[in-house]
């Protein structure tokens, strides 16, 4: 996937951000913008797939500055778990907001995902 | 009341462009008077019934085009996609919420077009598929105080 | 590669639909691999273009649309506005640069069309007039690295 | 002008936003967003004509925040300073961003509008 692409196709609110902090063995990816088809989606497989890549299996996502997210974006959450889970690893959701909260409840996706209000409490899940 | 007013928008099957519909959408959301979440609500419905214009009705061929008619009437908000596949048939689409799918990565957008929206009509025609998304506008809206705004 | 991209948008001559046209051509500018401030630049001057279109050339009649084709190509992105209105001739309003017209609170709107895009062609056509607004895209982007975005 | 309508019809990151903060006898209008047809330039008008008939004859428009205008937004700013005038005030700029001071070049209104880098040359010149 060309990057670069990505980053520029879209006005700068809207492109998906992911950066991470590395907390002890967890790796917090804050997540910024919107998760949609052909853009946030492909940030954040590629964010994921390059943690898991590395050896860092424990990932919280940070959803809190998450807008929305569209039926693409929700599928890459669920991919993003399934590869976690092939590779012995695990994904986690920190702080959803009312959208994607929303979102998570309509799809029963909230019973597949440990879903976490405190940072704390989610770092020391792990 | 300047009404109805409409936006039809006419696109080449190309996914990035499911932003102009997006947009267009919201758009026709706030200026029906519908609350911010509401319009953007209505922009997600349009947007996921697009992409599946795209990509299942049309299959990405760039010769096959997506429109959109959205219409503002005094009581509803509606957005009618239409593509030129070979349709299908909804109630035949398998349930994302169903155990056995909750862990596929796909088949939640009808989900996601009814929660958003007030109606959703499915319609297959000669030409290909039809979808119709409805919002109801808030009463408010439809009073007197609308006016001022109907031609700014 | 994967060209053209059209968007085709009907509306009613409303003017707060305006932005419909705007949001539309800022994401066509995008796509065609602009620079943000310059597919800004393109919205700017359909915005310009469609605000004319309904007050001077549909004056504001509901019956009566504007059309605006936007059209990605190889070497340029260029939208053309129709309306349904009689006309005018360009070369005949006054130059609100001058001396003259500097306080008056309208009349610019062609100088921002010309400004924001590389070229800006008048049509009078038997239907109304026909305004179309090119701008070339960075050379960038029609050699191959652009090919992955055409599809993603 | 229905103020409720013209908030309303936009988006947060759109309309036009205009605050005044009264500094001696300058009245400083900070304002943030876009100035278009129909919502900004209604905003515009609305903040001006109350400042003037309240008897606020030094207006200082800070144009820092606002990203971009199109005809009617800067038709509007020659239509406040007109107002002004005429009541033997004035409205003077502060700080034009980039794509709204290109805009006062080419249509020759910087010549017209005193325009300022520092606020406190701004106000000095009152
Ligand atoms: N416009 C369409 N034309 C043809 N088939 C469609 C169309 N829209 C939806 N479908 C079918 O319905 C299924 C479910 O659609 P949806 O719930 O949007 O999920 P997804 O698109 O992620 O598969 C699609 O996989 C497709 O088979
Ligand atoms: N589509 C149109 N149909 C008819 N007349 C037009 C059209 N566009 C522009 N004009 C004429 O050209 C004049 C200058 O237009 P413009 O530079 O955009 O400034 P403004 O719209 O503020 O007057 C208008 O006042 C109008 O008389």
């Amino acid at each position: 996937m060309d990057k670069r692409c990505v980053e520029r196709s879209k006005t700068e609110e809207q492109t998906l951000k992911a950066t991470v902090r590395q907390i002890g063995q967890v790796s917090v990816l804050d997540l910024s913008g919107r998760i949609t088809i052909g853009e946030g989606d492909l940030v954040l497989r590629e964010a994921v797939t390059e943690l898991l890549d590395g050896g860092n299996m424990s990932i919280l996502l940070n959803l809190k500055s998450v807008k929305y997210m569209d039926s693409a974006g929700i599928g890459e959450l669920v991919a993003c778990y399934k590869k976690a889970k092939e590779k012995k690893g695990s994904v986690k959701l920190l702080n959803p907001g009312g959208k994607v909260y929303d979102l998570l409840v309509l799809t029963k996706l909230e019973e597949v995902f440990e879903t976490f209000r405190e940072e704390s409490e989610a770092l020391a899940s792990f | 009341m300047d009404l109805p007013r409409t936006v039809t928008l006419v696109m080449t099957s190309h996914l990035p462009l499911v932003d102009v519909a997006h947009s267009a959408a919201e758009r026709m959301g706030e200026f029906a008077d519908l609350e911010e979440d509401e319009a953007l609500n209505l922009a997600l419905a349009v947007r996921e019934a697009v992409i599946n214009a795209v990509l299942h009705g049309n299959r990405n061929d760039p010769d096959r085009k997506v429109r959109v008619d959205i219409r503002c009437s005094e009581r509803t908000v509606r957005a009618t996609v239409r593509d030129e596949g070979s349709g299908f048939s909804p109630e035949e689409t398998p349930d994302p919420t169903a155990e056995e799918n909750l862990m596929r990565s796909s088949g939640r957008g009808i989900l996601m077009m009814r929660a958003f929206v007030d109606d959703v009509r499915f319609r297959r025609t000669s030409r290909g598929m039809e979808v119709t998304l409805i919002k109801n506008r808030p009463a408010l809206a439809r009073t007197g105080s609308a006016d001022g705004q109907a031609l700014r």
